[in-house]
Formats: structure tokens, C-alpha cells, sequence
């Protein structure tokens, strides 16, 4: 029969949600059912008419990656109020239940990147922590488990935490000037591997590189490349591919009235070489 | 005679055809798309474009009215974003009634515009700039206002204003045709809508007719304040959330929508009808885009392209 | 003179959209002649002078230059075909200095540079020829009007051209400022370049100009030698009719003191200024260029802010802080600047009108009344007989005479009780001229107390019963209808103060 | 006499002031912040500020040649991401030489200046919009030109322009003066730079001289794409990578800049010295905010109110 699937992402600005998309179509033409991709260039607002737009094709089933989790709860309510089920991937949505949900555990992945870092300056250290956009749920939650992960050691400080826009210029920037005021610095984290890419440059240009180490998280490619040459000591690899992959596979499933897990964890992997 | 009867005739049907040139682009552009996707001309889709166009129409009006006086307002998308985090603040964290929740935040709108007229009329700066800074500024108080955080979980009354309906009509959709009506008359049937043209004309010479135009300017200006206020109002009732970084780029997609409906960049000439229809076309365009399956990369050139062919068409026919 | 013919103009056709501007008219000029083109606003002059200088493209008709047939497509083909022109409008740039807009476009260079040694040297030439004292380097916007329309002289006469064309170059210019001009086209006579002379005043006519061409709704009328011709019969082929006097026998009824102004001043703008004013009279006031007669208007107008002194209006001291104020108090202000400060152009006739008064006409206290509004400017239409297809017109489509009635109307809608008319006439032809000095007649008739501000002297001579005189910010002295005379009021405007 | 002399002195002193009104408040800035930042006035921190600044003033040159003539450009930021993609693609994905790809991305560049001022000029169309509706395609042209992927892998050649030094300063700044260097000669000494403030001063004067205004207005357009792509190129090769949402707000920070730096946005005066002190005042000012640690979303605020008061101060000056 024919299925119609429609898959709505916070932005493809950002290679992260390219990978995602191009995983979920491969598998979607694997599996020969059709797609349709919408894309709301990371505003919340653009995001629910885009979906509203994809339930005027009445789809059969919705995957969204919601570019902030309590505002596509209207986006969410449309598609259950119009019987479609919703499938959120990477992001989850805030107080409403979804079909299934597919993704990393970010706050697991901040913790992860928190206690490599500790691990590896003995439990003491000072640390620059770069923001992702403030607001979204990425931000928040590596945050969030970077800082618990900080918190657990008594030797360790964050003493800059400095938003770059999840982007590779502002990252550099922000890293440029944050250097200039601190003498001591060991480790930079930062909430996406843009940011610890641009960081990195920055961090090279004033000769400090073997001073500080940086982590990513996504492990793009450049920063896979990175992690290799040595210039990052390590990024949290999320697969976004997979992601996209596993998501497609679900939604088929719930159209054929198959059981599917509530909550299906995408595994995380702390790429060190 | 004869030949000056059809002369006339035809000036008349070219001034007429002038006149509602912006229309006829939107019904062309409505005929094409409902060639090439059976889900568009459909109740549920019409109903579904003039809900999203809401947002972006309620402010395009005030932009209107600042673009008519020669003014210009960056800041449109700031405001909304700060009265939809002002106004979810006072419900959410600081549990007030609803509706002196709404007032807070329209409050908080109205006051932005207002320093920023104050800044245009009395301080004599740019609009541009003024506007720019409270682009900036606002955006700046919203982030610390929320902590960068959304702020979210309202009860239904106050979802009534984004999500709710009247009959089939979606409540936002209501409140953009009566804000329409409202400003329609306050330009072309009061002395204020009069003045607002004046200015845009001829600022001096609205002035020595005895005309309080500094007065006006902060007026428009305010009222601009205000109407991102409902915006942000709608928008957070819909998405049921504040996001501290709602409107970002707004203020483009107002000005297109503005420029699109026939209103002069430099002011004195255009009015709100056609912005709606300027509004509508942006809105058709993205939803149709949609509806069609192009890909976003390329709806970004394909918007581009169509708002640059509207106003080429736009000049020539005024050449004619 | 039977000089040979450089130029010849035939049967020349222009249509604008809606106006047939020129309809086969002819034009010829001589080496070394000053040709005078006369007309109404609105007759075509400034049309015909764009047409040859290749800014606007004729429709029909040849233009013969040195028995040649030619064709401009732009300025700078007419330019080098040794064809210059004074625009009616300054056309300068206000943030270039004084030698970068004399030669704009035709700068000497070295290698890729300006040349900017040979470009104030020539400059100072050129100025020096003309007689004025202007820096070479001062901006534009730092000059005032007269310099600059000195200015504007100087750029086309540096072009070395055959052929001159002068549009309206006195209308701003103070009477030495045109001594020194019709000194230099005597100058340029002898040098055998041909002159043509656009201008609204007849007097200059018959001082400078050799013949005179007519036109009158875009239509050629005639051509005739001045020596062979007077003001009636040219004002006659100008407006299709005579006209009794150019000034009408004014009757004065002054009553009783209804402005004093005591000891004003204004910052930069106006010094220690008193006089007073009656009901029904005229008052006018005369001055050189830059006196500050139109500052001291807008100073009593309330336009500016900061002043000293006192305003008493009907015996009481009064606050003028804005031209709101003044308007309502009964007092308005006709700006000597139609298009930048009387009108909305954007706007229709009616719209412009009423713009004073819309406070008047509502409807439930909020709404315009819009039958009240037509019915408004359809009287004015009719009583001033403005020129219009209906009220519903854009002002910017009218001619200007027909424009200053229109800001005459919304003056007179806020029934004013003092009105102070600076230039009132400026720019504007003898038939419209002479029915706005019928309406002032009217005015003081009604009690109404007129200032009267205006460069051509004669207008202050003729239609005022008082006459004050300004030099550098001050009034230099006053004199009643029967001291006032050319002569009298020259003395006072150049600074020599009566005793 | 005296008092005449007096009065002329202090005139004088009046005008100089004003003339560097600007750099007077930079070094007011500099002032504050080196005492309040230990790290502010240090060689590498100073050296290190106009690094960063030479990315934006490159465009803001552009940009004041633009506003100049009484324009504006708002898609300097996607020139700047186009040109940056374009280049960088024809290094790793087309594998040519280094510098034949520079040339494809300055053309590029330029191609998109070109078109937007072919549409100022020729096609009379408002700035604005033109070049609104350029930001959104040329976007969408690198968004689909790189598939939403940064492009990244350069050899050492390439990373010169935006990484390396000569002696100890940095390259792009080097750039970034020879730049300004010729761009003030252009605007100053020749006569397209004259007929620059021509045009903005009174463009129908201008054509009534007999100078061909749409020919430099296309000119100033194109050169202006031009200098985006300078500015992409190095911001690419300082990045290692190409980023497809790179310059993305540019064109607002670029246009204070401009403002800042007195030019009028009306055009026909100002220049280019007093924009690279205003890139540099934004910029100081976002170093000092970050060394003083000052969070993010204060720092809006504060951009913004500083702006605001740059601009008062500017014209109250002006009043005097
Ligand atoms: N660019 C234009 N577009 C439309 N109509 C025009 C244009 N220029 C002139 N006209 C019209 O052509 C006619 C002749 O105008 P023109 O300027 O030649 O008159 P003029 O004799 O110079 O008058 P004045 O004494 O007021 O300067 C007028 O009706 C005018 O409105
Ligand atoms: N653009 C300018 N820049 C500097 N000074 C100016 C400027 N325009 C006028 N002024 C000065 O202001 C004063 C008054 O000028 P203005 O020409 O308006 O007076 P006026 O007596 O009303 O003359 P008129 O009405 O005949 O033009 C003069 O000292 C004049 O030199
Ligand atoms: O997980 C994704 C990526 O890490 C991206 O870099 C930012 O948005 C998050 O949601
Ligand atoms: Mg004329
Ligand atoms: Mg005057």
C-alpha cells in the first residue's frame, strides 16, 4: 500500500539534521514508501505551519525534530487531532505523548563529555564551557549534563560560559576574546562541534594548543578529522543518520499497526581518536 | 471622439487593473497552485494559509502605518518576542489572571514602540538606527527576562487567543480582520489616518499646517509597539509557548509584505489592504512551496525571486 | 542686428502623459542675441529649453544648430555639441564643494586623480569673471540661496558654450547680484554667444533682452523685436487678454492694533525685532536676500523655540511655541517654499485644503466628514478659480500658480485673523499674480491684518500702506506708504539705518 | 574684533571636534575599558580586535560607498557565504589552483553585486527589496551549492589570507587597510569616488552634468559584492571551512558600522574613515564586554544602548 510519511526538521542549515534527513530518505526509497520533508529553518512558529502544510497532504504518519519541545506541542496536537501519529526524533517534545520517540540522551552526553574532561586533567582544571543557542532543548540538556558532571568534582571550574550561537565563526569570537582574559585555561567544551571547530582555530592562532584541550559533541566530520590530527581530544558522536533511519522504520511500523518502544535510545559514543 | 472615449477607456480599465495589480498577482499565483496540487484550493487549506499569514499580517499593519509616515521598524520581531515572554511570565511564573496578563504584555509592547518613537520624532535619530538598537535591546531583554528558556503551560483560555476557533474561523484569523477593519478606518477616515499620510508627504508642510507631527510619529510608532504585542500575544497562544527567540527576521517578511502591497518605501502613498494581500502572497507562496514538495534550499531562491518579479511588475505597470 | 541664425527650433511637439506640453512651436535664435521666452506657468518655456539640451526627447519637429539637423540623447551630447543651461530649480549637490559642482562631470585629471590645483584655478576664473565672491572650497549647503544660483551661473557659463539658456536665473538672486549678471551677458554678447532668457519679470525683458518669443499653452503665439513692442501688448499675447494694471489701487481701513511684536529675538536667526500691526492693513516687509524677512515670519510663527521677547496679541502677551499655536490663535504662515513647506504633494487638492481645519469637519467626533470636505475645496476651487479637473486631483499634477492657490485656500479655511505671505507670488505668472492681489484686497476688506514679505519690490511698494525693512537680522527702520520708495527702502536694506 | 575672533576659534574648534567625533568616542571607549579590563590594553588583545574587526569592516567599506549613493545593501551577509562556499568548493571539490579559485569566488561575488545593481539602476527598483530578495536567494544558491555542509580542507596556501601573519600582524588586517586605503583615494581624489557623493547628494543634478548615474551606481553595487567576497574568502580560510549559514545578520552590523561612522543613510556624506572607526567601536565593544565576562544577553543590551547613544551624541553634536 501506499504510505506517506512526512518529516518535518528544526533546520538544514546545520549538517547534523542533513545527515538526519538524508538517513531517513535513503531509507525511506529502501523501503518504498514516499517522504515528504519540511523544514523550519529553526523557528518554532515556521515549524507549525510547515506541519499544518504537510497534514493538508494527509500524511499517514508524522516524524518531527521539533526545533523546542514545548512549542511543538500545538504542532503535535494538530497531527493527533487530525489521527495522525506523531514520531519525535532527536529532541523530545514537553508534555504530551508521542507514538515514539528516537534519540540521544543529551544530558547523558554532556555528563559524558564533563567527566572525560575531568578524567583527564586529574579532577582539576579550569574550563570554558560554550553555549549552544540559548533556548534550545540541545543547549539546555548538554548543559545540563555537562554541569552536573562538573559539579560531582570539587577541583574542577568552569570559569567562562559564553553562548556562540552553535556556530563555527561566533565560536572562534567568543573563544578569541575569552582567551585573551584568561590565562589559565585547560579545557573548552562546547555544546556542538561547530563551536569547538571555530574554538579550536582560535585556540591555535594563539599558540595555546597544547595548553587546552577541547571537546565536541556530534562528531561531524571535520571534528572526527580533528579528533585523528589531535587537535580535539574528543567528541560525543550522536548518529543522526541512524537516527533518521530508525525513525523512518518506526513510522512504518505504527502505520501497519505494529508495536513500537515508547522511547528508543540512539546510542552515544565518545569518539577519542 | 471616439478615439478619446476609447483612450479614456482604456486609462480607466490600466488605473483599475493599477489599482488592484497586487490582487491579481495573488489570484494568478492562487490559479497556478491550484493547477499543480489538488490540496490547495481546499477550505481546509485556505483556512490553514490566512491562520499562518495571522501573525505576520497583525504586524505588517503597523509597519504600514511607520512606512507610510517615511519611518521604518527593525524591531518588530524583538517586541513580539518580549510582550509574548512578558505576558507568559505573568501567567506561568507570576500566576496572574489571563487577561491582566494580556494587558501586562500589550503594555510592554506599547512601551517599546513609544521609546522608539519618542527616539525618531523627538530625538530627531534615524529610524533605521533607533529601531535597530531596539532590535538588539529587546531581544536582549527577552533573553534575560526568560533566561533563554521558552516559558510554557497555559491554561485553555488563554490558548483561546492562537488556538482557538469561532464557528470554523480560526480566533487568530478574526482578531487580524478586525484589527484590518480598525486600522483600514483609522487611515483613510480620521484625522490621524490623514496626518500619517501628510508626513509621509511632506513632513514640513504637515507641520506649518499646524499639525502636531511629533505627536503622530510617536503615535504610529506606539501603535506599531502594540500590534507586535497581540503578534507575540497570538504567537505564544498558538505555540503554546514563549520562545525567547520567536520574530527573529519578522521585520523582513513585514517590510516584503508591505512593499509587495504597493506602499511607497519613501511614505506618503499605500495603505493596509494592501499589505493583506502583500502578506497573503508570502504566505501562499510558502505554503504552496510546501504543498508542492520543493525542497527549502530552493524555496529559498524560488521566495526571493517571486517578491523581486512582483515588484519589477509592479514598476513597470506604474511606468505605463 | 540680422545676425546669422545658430539655432532654429521647428514645429517641436512634446506630450507628457495626460499634457500635451508643446504643440509645433517654433523657436530661432541668433549669434550673440539675448532672446527672451515668455509665457505663462505652464506655457512650455522650461519644456522647449529641456528639449533642446537633450534632458527630455521630442515627439515631433527638427532642431536645426549651425544649419545643421541634431539630435541630443542626453545632456552630455548637447553639452559638447556647446549647448549649456541654467536649470529653473537649483540643481547642485549640497555636500560638494562650490568647484567640484562647476565642473561636475568635466573634471580636469591627473592620470586616474582629480586634478584639484587646475579645478580651484579655474574656478576662481570663473567666478572671478562673474564678479562674485565665493570660495571655491565652501560646500554648497553652506551657501545661501543667492550664491548658490550664482553658483549654477557659474557652471554653465564655464562650459564655454554658444548657446545659453537661462531659466528663471534672477528669481532668487538680490538686485546687485543681478546687476552682476546682466553685466556678464553684456560680456557674453560681445562674444557673440547666443543668449536664451526665461523670466517671469517683464522689466528685465526690456533691459537685456533684443527679441521675445510667446508661448501659451504649449502653443508658439508670436515673436516680436522688444524695441518694437511694450508690457500690455506682451502681457496681452501671454495671457490671451489684457490685463488693466499689473497692481490693483489698494484701499486701506486699518482698525485697531491686533499683533506687537517687542523686542524679539532669535538666536542665529532674528535681532531685537518690534513693530506692530493693525487690523486691515498691509505691512509690508522688504529686504535683501538673507535679511531674515522669512525668519522673522517663522520666528512669530513658532518655529523656532528659543526666543526672547514678547508676542501681544489682541492687547495680551501671548506664547507661540508651535505653528499649531500660532494657527490657533488665528494667525498663519504662507511659506515662501510651495513644494517643500505648502504642499503635500502626494495629496489630492482637497486633502491639502482642508488639512488645517480636519479637526472641524468630523463626523461622531471621530470620522472626516468627507461631503464637508468636498464642499470646502469646491468653494475655493470656485472663489480663487483654481485650475483643476476636480477636487480629487493631486496637487503635484497642478501647475504652479494653480498650486499656490491651493495653499492660498488652506490658509484661508482656518479664517485667520493675521496672515503673513512670504513670496506669495514667486514663481508664478502675471494673470495668477494679479488674482492674488485682488484676494488680498479682499482680506483686509474683511479686517483681515496682512504681512506682506516679497523680494519684488515693487509688489512691497504698490500693495502695502506701511513697509519695514530688514538688513542682517534686523529691521532697520520703517517707512509709511508715502516715504516708501525704491529709493528709501534701498538705503535701509543695505544697512543704512534712518534717522 | 575680538569677540569675532573668539567666536571663530571656538567655531573652529567646534568643527574639528565634530570631525572626529567618532574617534573621540572610540577613544573614550578604549579609555574606560582599559581601566576596567587589565587584558584590554594589550598588544596581542589590541592586535587580536582588529582581527576580528576586518571581516566586517572589508563589507562596511562596501557598504558606505553604497549608502553613500543613497542605497542600501542587505545582502552582503549571503554575498559573503556564496563567494566563501564557491571558493572553497572549487579548492576541495574541483581541485583547482588556489588562487584561480579566489578569482571564481571574487566573480562570483561580483556577479551578485552586478545583478543587484543592475536592478537598483536599470530596473529602478527599491534597494531594499532588490537586495532583500538577493539576502534570501543567494542563501538559497549556497545552500544548495554546498547541500547544507560546510566544505572544509585547505592547504596551507589558502589559509595565508585569513591565518597568517606578516611579521606580526595578521593578514586580513593588512588586507583590510590596503582596502581602505584605496577605497578612501577612490571616494576622495577621483572622479567616480565625486560622483559617488554626487549621486547620494542629488542624483538628477548629477544626470542633468551629463554623468551616466546608472553606470556608477552598477559599479558601486558590483563593487560592493566584490568586497564581500574578500571578506568571505578570508573569513573561510581564517575558519578552515566554509560555512553555508556564514554572515548571516552581517549586513545589520556592517550598516552601524557605516552609521556610527557618520555617513548619512540618506547618502551624499560621510566616508570611509569614520566606518572603520565604527566597525571598531562595535567591535571593542564586544571584546571588552567579553573579556569583562558580562553574559551574553546583557551584552545585547548593551550594543544596543551604545549604538543608540553613538547616534544621540552624533546628532546633538551636529545641532550645535
Ligand atoms: N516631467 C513632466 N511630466 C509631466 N508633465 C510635465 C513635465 N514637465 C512639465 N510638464 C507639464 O508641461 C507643461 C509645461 O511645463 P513647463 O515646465 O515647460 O512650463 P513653464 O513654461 O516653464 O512654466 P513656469 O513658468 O512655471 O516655469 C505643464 O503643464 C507641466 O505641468
Ligand atoms: N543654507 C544656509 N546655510 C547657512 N546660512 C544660511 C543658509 N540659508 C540662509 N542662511 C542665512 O540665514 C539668514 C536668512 O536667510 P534667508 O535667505 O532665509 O532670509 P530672507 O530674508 O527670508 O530671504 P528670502 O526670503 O529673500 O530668501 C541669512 O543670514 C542667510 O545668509
Ligand atoms: O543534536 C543537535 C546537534 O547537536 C546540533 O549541532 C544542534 O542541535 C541539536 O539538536
Ligand atoms: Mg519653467
Ligand atoms: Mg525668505
Amino acid at each position: 500500500q501506499d504510505i506517506k510519511i512526512g518529516l518535518a526538521v528544526s533546520t538544514l542549515n546545520n549538517p547534523f539534521f542533513v545527515d538526519l534527513k538524508d538517513g531517513a530518505e535513503a531509507m525511506a526509497e529502501e523501503m518504498g514508501v514516499e517522504i515528504l520533508t519540511v523544514d523550519a529553518q529553526n523557528d518554532a512558529a515556521a515549524q507549525l505551519s510547515s506541519v499544518e502544510d504537510l497534514l493538508i497532504k494527509q500524511i499517514d504518519v508524522l516524524i518531527v525534530n521539533p526545533v523546542d519541545g514545548n512549542a511543538v506541542v500545538s504542532a503535535i496536537t494538530a497531527a493527533k487531532d487530525a489521527g495522525v501519529p506523531v514520531i519525535t526524533v532527536d529532541r523530545a517534545a514537553e508534555g504530551i505523548d508521542v507514538t515514539s520517540h528516537i534519540a540521544s540522551d543529551n544530558v547523558a552526553g554532556g555528563e559524558m563529555a564533563g567527566d572525560f574532561i575531568a578524567e583527564q586533567l586529574g579532577e582539576e582544571g579550569n574550563v570554558v564551557e560554550l553555549q549552544g543557542i540559548p533556548g534550545t532543548s540541545a543547549a539546555r540538556d548538554r548543559g545540563k549534563g555537562f554541569n552536573q558532571a562538573m559539579d560531582k568534582y570539587s577541583g574542577m571550574e568552569v570559569i567562562a560560559r559564553q553562548p556562540a550561537g552553535f556556530d563555527r565563526a561566533e565560536g572562534m569570537t567568543v573563544m578569541e576574546n575569552i582567551l585573551q582574559g584568561n590565562q589559565n585555561i585547560d579545557a573548552v567544551f562546547a555544546h556542538n562541534d561547530n563551536m569547538a571547530l571555530g574554538a579550536m582555530e582560535a585556540i591555535a592562532a594563539a599558540g595555546r594548543s597544547d595548553e587546552i584541550m577541547i571537546v565536541g559533541f556530534d562528531a561531524i566530520d571535520d571534528a572526527r578529522e580533528a579528533v585523528k590530527e589531535g587537535e580535539m581530544a574528543a567528541t560525543v558522536a550522536q548518529k543522526p543518520g541512524l537516527m533518521g533511519e530508525m525513525a523512518v522504520e518506526t513510522a512504518i511500523k505504527v502505520v501497519n499497526g505494529e508495536e513500537v518502544a515508547e522511547y528508543t535510545p540512539v546510542p552515544l559514543e565518545l569518539i577519542t581518536e | 471622439m471616439n478615439n478619446l472615449n476609447n483612450n479614456i477607456n482604456k486609462k480607466n480599465v490600466i488605473e483599475i487593473l493599477n489599482k488592484f495589480k497586487t490582487g491579481i498577482g495573488l489570484l494568478i499565483l492562487v490559479t497556478v497552485l491550484s493547477f499543480m496540487s489538488p490540496y490547495f484550493l481546499t477550505i481546509p487549506n485556505l483556512l490553514n494559509v490566512v491562520r499562518q499569514v495571522s501573525i505576520i499580517a497583525i504586524i505588517s499593519f503597523g509597519m504600514t502605518m511607520v512606512i507610510l509616515t517615511g519611518g521604518i521598524d527593525l524591531s518588530v520581531g524583538s517586541m513580539l518576542a518580549f510582550s509574548g515572554a512578558v505576558t507568559a511570565g505573568m501567567i506561568v511564573n507570576s500566576g496572574l489572571n489571563v487577561f491582566v496578563a494580556i494587558l501586562i504584555g500589550l503594555a510592554a509592547g506599547t512601551a517599546l514602540g513609544l521609546f522608539n518613537g519618542i527616539a525618531v520624532a523627538k530625538a530627531k535619530l534615524p529610524a533605521f538606527i533607533v529601531t535597530l538598537a531596539m532590535m538588539t535591546v529587546a531581544r536582549g531583554f527577552t533573553l534575560i527576562y526568560t533566561n533563554g528558556r521558552p516559558i510554557s503551560g497555559f491554561d485553555e483560555t488563554f490558548r483561546f487567543f492562537g488556538a482557538g476557533y469561532l464557528g470554523r474561523i480560526p480566533v487568530p484569523v478574526i482578531i487580524m480582520f478586525i484589527l484590518l477593519f480598525i486600522i483600514y478606518i483609522l487611515l483613510k477616515k480620521t484625522p490621524l489616518g490623514r496626518y500619517i499620510y501628510a508626513i509621509g508627504g511632506n513632513e514640513k508642510a504637515t507641520k506649518l499646517s499646524g499639525i502636531n507631527t511629533d505627536r503622530i510619529k510617536i503615535a504610529v510608532y506606539a501603535l506599531n509597539g502594540f500590534l507586535a504585542a497581540v503578534s507575540g500575544i497570538i504567537l505564544t497562544s498558538r505555540l503554546n509557548s514563549a520562545q525567547p527567540m520567536a520574530g527573529e527576521g519578522y521585520e523582513l517578511d513585514a517590510i516584503a509584505a508591505v512593499v509587495l502591497g504597493g506602499t511607497s518605501l519613501s511614505g506618503g502613498s499605500g495603505g493596509v489592504v494592501g499589505t493583506i494581500i502583500g502578506a497573503l502572497i508570502i504566505a501562499v507562496l510558502n505554503n504552496g512551496l510546501n504543498l508542492l514538495n520543493v525542497s527549502s534550499f530552493y524555496q529559498l531562491v524560488a521566495k526571493g525571486a517571486v517578491i523581486l518579479l512582483a515588484v519589477f511588475l509592479d514598476r513597470k505597470s506604474q511606468q505605463q | 542686428m540680422g545676425a546669422e541664425k545658430v539655432l532654429e527650433m521647428k514645429n517641436i511637439t512634446k506630450t507628457f502623459p495626460g499634457v500635451k506640453a508643446l504643440d509645433k512651436v517654433n523657436f530661432s535664435l541668433k549669434k550673440g542675441e539675448v532672446h527672451a521666452l515668455l509665457g505663462e506657468n505652464g506655457a512650455g518655456k522650461s519644456t522647449l529649453m529641456k528639449v533642446l539640451n537633450g534632458i527630455h526627447q521630442r515627439d515631433e519637429g527638427e532642431i536645426i544648430l549651425r544649419g545643421k539637423s541634431v539630435e541630443f540623447n542626453d545632456t552630455k551630447e548637447a553639452q559638447n555639441a556647446g549647448l549649456a543651461i541654467i536649470h529653473q530649480e537649483l540643481e547642485l549637490i549640497p555636500h560638494l564643494n562650490v568647484a567640484e559642482n562647476i565642473f561636475l562631470g568635466r573634471e580636469e585629471k591627473k592620470g586616474v586623480f582629480i586634478d584639484y590645483k587646475k579645478l580651484y584655478q579655474n574656478t576662481e576664473d570663473v567666478l572671478n569673471m562673474l564678479g562674485v565672491n565665493i570660495d571655491p572650497k565652501s560646500k554648497i549647503k553652506d551657501l545661501n540661496i543667492g550664491s548658490q544660483q550664482m553658483v549654477e551661473i557659474a557652471k554653465a557659463v564655464s562650459q564655454d558654450a554658444e548657446i545659453l539658456v537661462m531659466d528663471e536665473p534672477t528669481s532668487s538672486l538680490t538686485n546687485q547680484e543681478i546687476e552682476i549678471l546682466f553685466k556678464l551677458i553684456e560680456r557674453l554678447k560681445d562674444q557673440d554667444i547666443a543668449i536664451v532668457y526665461i523670466s517671469h519679470r517683464l522689466e528685465e525683458v526690456f533691459e537685456i533682452c533684443d527679441r521675445v518669443t510667446v508661448l501659451r499653452d504649449g502653443e508658439f503665439v508670436g515673436e516680436v523685436e522688444t524695441v518694437e513692442t511694450d508690457e500690455d501688448e506682451l502681457i496681452n499675447m501671454m495671457v490671451g487678454r489684457t490685463i488693466e494694471d499689473r497692481f490693483p489701487k489698494m484701499e486701506f481701513n486699518p482698525g485697531e492694533e491686533i499683533l506687537k511684536i517687542d523686542n524679539l529675538s532669535v538666536p542665529d536667526e532674528i535681532i531685537n525685532a518690534s513693530f506692530s500691526l493693525r487690523k486691515g492693513e498691509i505691512l509690508g516687509v522688504a529686504g535683501l536676500m538673507g535679511s531674515g524677512r522669512t525668519e522673522l515670519a517663522k520666528s512669530i510663527f513658532g518655529v523656532f523655540k528659543t526666543k526672547t521677547g514678547g508676542i501681544y496679541y489682541k492687547g495680551e502677551k501671548i506664547e507661540i511655541n508651535s505653528p499649531a499655536d500660532a494657527i490657533n490663535k488665528g494667525i498663519y504662515y504662507l511659506s515662501e517654499d510651495r513644494k517643500d513647506e505648502g504642499l503635500v504633494l502626494s495629496l489630492s487638492v482637497a486633502n491639502n485644503i482642508s488639512i488645517s481645519i480636519l479637526k472641524q469637519m468630523l463626523k461622531a467626533n471621530t470620522f472626516i466628514n468627507s461631503a464637508s470636505e468636498k464642499e470646502l475645496a469646491q468653494k475655493y476651487i470656485n472663489d480663487l478659480n483654481i485650475k483643476t479637473p476636480s477636487e480629487k486631483q493631486l496637487v503635484k499634477n497642478l501647475s504652479g500658480g494653480n498650486q499656490q492657490k491651493v495653499v492660498i485656500s488652506k490658509l484661508l479655511s482656518t479664517k485667520p485673523e493675521v496672515v503673513i505671505l512670504d513670496e506669495p507670488t514667486r514663481g508664478i505668472d502675471v494673470g495668477a499674480k494679479r488674482e492674488i492681489y485682488n484676494l488680498m484686497q479682499e482680506l483686509i476688506d474683511k479686517e483681515v491684518a496682512v504681512i506682506l514679505i516679497s523680494s519684488e519690490l515693487p509688489e512691497v511698494l504698490n500693495l502695502s500702506n506701511r513697509v519695514i525693512v530688514m538688513h542682517e537680522k534686523e529691521i532697520m527702520g520703517e517707512l509709511d506708504a508715502a516715504e516708501a520708495d525704491q529709493e528709501a527702502v534701498m538705503k535701509l536694506a543695505t544697512g543704512r539705518r534712518s534717522q
